[in-house]
């Protein structure tokens, strides 16, 4: 472990992000924060606390319970020279907003002709893995993806969780922020006078020369311990943290994949038209020579979220990940 | 500020902050109404006393709905004593259960028994119900086993009651959703020709949400018959009700065309008494009716919550003092419509529900896995199909590997 | 039937269809207002005489309306007329213009410009405008060049114009959207302490959306400083205003704890004083106002639309009777507020604007087509980079294909 | 040309689809179409035409503006036994009513262990090529096809169109329905007598032996006219109408690939994480050793569908096919 510096500081993923709002809204007097329950509770899983005592209830938003009222309201705000940062506090939650993320926030750039910029980050709490009841652990993230206009990220661990959120604070366009919800109380080392890669950049975040596991968010660590339990058989299994989603980061993702020459993309959303779909289809066209095997896929099925007794099948697990390992070096 | 105040706003010429001081009102004009002490509908002082249903000015309202439990019988009274008991032990047995592990959250009515056994009590089998995620007393009324609504708090289904077997919705958990559902329903149930009604319940919070707006409209616009009935808890998670109106909410009916009235929320004999009179009108072809059950979330918004973080104890304390059940028994004690025998029995009859709610879910078994794809599609799916037999052959290479 | 009438409702027992028949209505209780003739303020009847500001019962609430343009100047007024013309003018200008398939669809304006004028016409440079689709007349009062409004509708852009050039947001076709944004926009007014305001305006149709209901509630709890212009021309495409609501729309705002107000759309004056009465509250910070204006839509709804189906021409004749132009001009004559030289230059002048649009039409050229890949996001996008570059690889092998 | 039978008639897909909601309506009294100006005005492209006034006010119904409410009542009416038939007037607007659809039309049926049968038909007419204003042209089938609870279906002519809906309407599912608007007035032989294809099986349209052409909806016209264009340069290609989005017939696909080595997906929407990419990845896995080259992608940019001047250059077209065929072949 490195020796804590006044700048580095061991923190739960919850909390860097928590930091990082509180940095963001000491820097710029137009950062203002928003959303259900921000305020005096501190959001559901605390990631605003304190803020509303330490910046006012100007700065600190508790919002009628009203997603696309939470959304719209921010547009009109950030047309107004504001930096709003909203929470949704669930998943399941942000569709009532959909129209205005998808047909305004995403477009009004555009459709200015670039005379009004829209810099409006909403974090969203994804996934599951914490037992919750129906709506609280959805990957909405595709749904995202594919609208012009919007960026989507996600970060896996405490000290991107800090620094893309800075990230995205200053981002000029809108940006979807999707936290893994039960990564929330792992904790990292955050540096928080470093210089945090760029925001869209995958980052290899562990080597490996048999086969590439990309993921975003919840499933990098997922995809670690993969790599940990195959080398002990002897495969070396490089992972990728994408920590974008859109753009999503090929280059990097077929560096990677022309030294492995097989690539599994893990995600918990479905995977039918999800994020694997769309590496897959661009990862076989740049790198259709370089592939031993077909990229394979694992994530959730085509069913809703399941009750919480049954998550646990739902979502990918070591042994699913492993097992597309197996049935990619099998070809 | 906007947000918090007004004041900070300097260049404001007059007083910020207080509406209505630029022109005057008029005819034409809809003046805001300020929300102060709520006046209310009150059959059952918190003291456990009939209001006097005398036609003065304070009482006048009143009047009007006493008519709907004018011939109301001992036994009655004893039975809503008797749903409320029973359902805050039922709702204090899931509260242990969550803490034991038995169930992953629990969302608890403690403290809005009278308001949902008044309205539920209300209806008629034939009629309709569309709850949020709280309405255990009102599932109660309905006769949907209380067992059956732990299903989804314990994590093996996301609602595990036959909606048609009581007419008794699932719970919905996006919040304001269902009292579309509840319109279109109504709107079937008209164009049926029956004179069933429909009752859709939301929170206070909920009442922000634009779908609300909208069953308000489609409501009024096709005249459809279904009562909103709004638990007005005071509370959305921590936020306080003026974070989502600055008028009572009852009010918000008159600008969509329909009446909206506030009731006593832990007065069960009132809430019985509105809830009739507006079920009446939606059977009438009268269209859809709002009511605002004033009440009080006396525990944390659902187990995972923890209300010290946004409130005092001495709100729960004042309100403790209208306790809906109390209110009912001290009516009770003193009118001699109950003994001691009564309240002994009833007891008795709430240990045992305990007894079988405990065994009942600690017996609940989790769900076979290929649930997970069961019931995704009424028709099948290609794709389901092939993930379950591809999930099916992916667990069987477990078996075989154990087997070996 | 619901949809449609209640009277196929049989088993109902009173009379269906009669609002308030069960019970009586009383304090708390908010019972419907019944949507009779409009009652509505009035400063200008159709015949084009002020009206009297006696505070007599009927007229009592244009009396305070009426100061906020009791001093108003000859001049002032025969602006007001220019604006409404050339508006007009312009409107009809593009109408043509379309037919001609120089723009692909043209959203006309015609009976509405006394509502736009006389409320942009109230607006400061410092508030800021939230348009929907058909705001022409409310452009032209914030000093956007009419033929920046075309560029949407020809197709050769989404929004021509600089919202902040002019505090004059872009059109917006999702309907009902915009009343968030400019919610939004004046709680930021008002957090910077400004004394400006803001207006969003929409339809009777958009009335039913739950955007325009979230904006109400957000305006309402956060005190925003913003005016809600609904112009009612009575259609929404097919619909006719009953089909979105019960009651007068301007009632809708009672509910949600601000004034709303009717006021005569076809009457420039009233509107100009209506609408400063509404800014002058927002400024004062007294929070959001409704107003209502009603009015027609006198054309189709856009080039696209065929009225004949779904309305009677009767209508628009009884209509006509109140033009809000002829209106005006009656007052100008008979006060000698305005001589014939003044008809006769505005004639030449309006001629020149529409010679001015169709020039400028016909030359506005069609856009690069890298303009796809532009201002897709304002800090560029990897993949918008891969795919411009591919764009133009690929055109650029036609050009070498034809080079050959 | 096949005589026309007595149950055979050449008509418009937009007459079609009239014609197939009146048949409805008339079989089914608890059949009822929904919608805004589908009423006395027919709808803005007279689909509904004289339905309102041949069934009444009741059975065809003129709704508030307001999309949420449209889906959110239509669910409370399937409840209640109806089986209504929505129309939501463009594809930009239906995004209102996404969370309805999402959380609640999608999900119902599973949340409630099967109980309750959500059959709710949504027609959206959908696509550019009309040279229409914002919100007016977009393709937003992707969006619906990663919800597990929904089918997605896209008839390509009259024929389909008349027969689809009939099967659509009959399905106890939601079945999201897109209109391809801009072959609204194409016209076709349709045999309200025939016994169609099942709802969600691809259709070969034109047989060919050295690529397959999959597309559905507007595009499949545009991809017999690229293999047409094709065979005169002595090209074969196989051209097959998916129909069905959700399911994805991919065992037709497959069975079509295996013959012809090569696939080329096209559609109007953006390219980015759209039904090209699910089709590429589920494709590549299943016949890895039988594609001689990628599967590639001709679609929408990722950018807001652009104003009318520009679609040309923005939707795919003859070149864009063909190019991509020859890049295919090139492999
Ligand atoms: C659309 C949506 N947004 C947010 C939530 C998270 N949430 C669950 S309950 C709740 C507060 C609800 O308050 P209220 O409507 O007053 O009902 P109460 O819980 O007080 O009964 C919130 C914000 C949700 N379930 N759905
Ligand atoms: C969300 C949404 N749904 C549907 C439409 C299609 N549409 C365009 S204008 C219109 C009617 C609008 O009526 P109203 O609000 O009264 O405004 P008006 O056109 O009369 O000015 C409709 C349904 C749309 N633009 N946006
Ligand atoms: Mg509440
Ligand atoms: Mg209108």
């Amino acid at each position: 472990m490195a020796a804590e510096t006044m700048a580095t500081k061991n923190m739960p993923l919850a909390k860097a992000i928590n930091e990082s709002l509180r940095r963001a809204l000491e820097a710029d007097p137009k950062v203002v924060v928003m959303g259900e329950d921000v305020g005096k509770l501190g959001g559901v899983f605390r990631v605003t606390d304190g803020l509303q005592k330490d910046f006012g209830e100007s700065r600190v938003i508790d919002t009628p319970l009203a997603e696309s009222g939470i959304v719209g309201t921010a547009i009109g705000l950030a047309l107004r020279g504001y930096r709003p940062v909203l929470e949704i506090q669930f998943d399941g939650f942000v569709f009532p907003a959909y129209d205005q993320i998808v047909t305004q926030l995403a477009k009004m750039h555009a459709r200015s002709l670039g005379k009004v910029k829209l810099p409006v980050v909403i974090r969203i709490p994804y996934g599951g893995g914490i037992g919750a009841v129906e709506h609280h652990s959805e990957s909405p993230e595709a749904l995202f993806a594919h609208v012009p206009g919007l960026k989507v990220v996600s970060p896996s661990d405490a000290s991107d969780a800090y620094w893309m959120m800075q990230q995205a604070i200053q981002s000029d366009d809108p940006v979807i922020y999707f936290e893994p919800k039960r990564r929330y109380w792992d904790k990292a080392e955050v540096n928080t006078e470093a210089i945090p890669d760029p925001l869209h950049k995958a980052r290899v975040v562990r080597e490996g020369t048999d086969l590439t596991l990309v993921a975003y968010g919840p499933m990098v660590k997922l995809c670690q311990e993969a790599a940990a339990a195959a080398a002990e058989e002897g495969r070396s299994l490089e992972v990728l943290d994408l920590r974008s989603v859109s753009p999503l980061d090929f280059d990097s993702i077929q560096t990677s994949v022309e030294k492995t020459r097989r690539l599994v993309v893990v995600h918990e959303a479905p995977v039918f038209f999800g994020s694997g779909a769309e590496i897959a289809a661009r990862i076989t066209e740049r790198c259709f020579y370089h592939l031993e095997a077909p990229v394979l896929r694992v994530g959730g099925y085509h069913a809703p979220y399941p009750p919480a007794r049954l998550e646990e099948s739902y979502l990918p697990d070591l042994d699913r990940v492993l097992d597309a390992v197996d049935r990619a070096l099998a070809y | 500020m906007t947000v918090d105040s007004s004041a900070a706003r300097k260049p404001r010429r007059s007083a910020a902050g207080k509406a209505g001081t630029t022109g005057t009102p008029s005819t034409t004009r809809t003046a805001a109404k300020k929300s102060t002490e709520p006046e209310l509908v009150q059959l059952l002082t918190p003291e456990g006393k009939r209001v006097r249903i005398a036609k003065n000015a304070r009482n006048a309202k009143n009047a009007e709905y006493a008519r709907y439990v004018a011939d109301i019988t001992p036994e009655e009274l004893r039975g809503l004593y008797r749903d409320m008991v029973l359902t805050r032990r039922f709702d204090a047995e899931a509260t242990a259960l969550q803490r034991q592990g038995e169930l992953g959250l629990w969302a608890s009515l403690l403290g809005q028994e009278a308001a949902q056994i008044g309205s539920g009590r209300a209806t008629r089998p034939d009629d309709y119900v569309f709850p949020t995620y709280r309405e255990h007393g009102v599932a109660w009324c309905r006769g949907v086993d209380p067992t059956k609504l732990l299903g989804m708090f314990r994590g093996v289904n996301h609602g595990g009651w036959d909606p048609n077997g009581n007419n008794f919705h699932l719970y919905t958990i996006v919040i304001g959703s269902q009292t579309l559902h509840a319109t279109g329903y109504a709107m079937g149930v008209a164009m049926d020709g029956a004179d069933s009604a429909v009752i859709a319940y939301f929170g206070d919070g909920a009442s922000s949400q634009g779908d609300v707006a909208e069953s308000f409209t489609f409501a009024a616009v096709y005249n459809a018959p279904v009562v909103f009935f709004c638990q007005n808890n005071q509370w959305a998670i921590s936020e306080p009700t003026e974070k989502q109106t600055r008028v009572p909410l009852y009010q918000r009916a008159q600008g969509y065309g329909f009446p909206g009235v506030r009731v006593d929320g832990n007065d069960v004999l009132a809430c019985l008494a509105v809830t009739r009179w507006a079920l009446e009108r939606a059977r009438n072809g009268e269209g859809p009716t709002l009511v605002e059950a004033y009440t009080y979330r006396m525990g944390a918004h659902t187990t995972s919550d923890d209300p010290t973080r946004y409130r005092h104890d001495d709100e729960r304390a004042a309100w403790e003092a209208k306790d809906p059940i109390l209110r009912l028994r001290r009516y009770l004690e003193a009118s001699n419509h109950a003994d001691e025998g009564f309240f002994a029995e009833l007891e008795a009859e709430s240990e045992a529900l305990g007894k079988r709610v405990r065994e009942v879910v600690r017996a609940m078994p989790d769900p076979d896995t290929f649930a997970i794809f069961e019931n995704v599609y009424a028709d099948g799916h290609a794709l389901v199909d092939e993930e379950r037999a591809q999930f099916a052959a992916y667990q069987a290479s477990f078996a075989d590997a154990e087997g070996v």
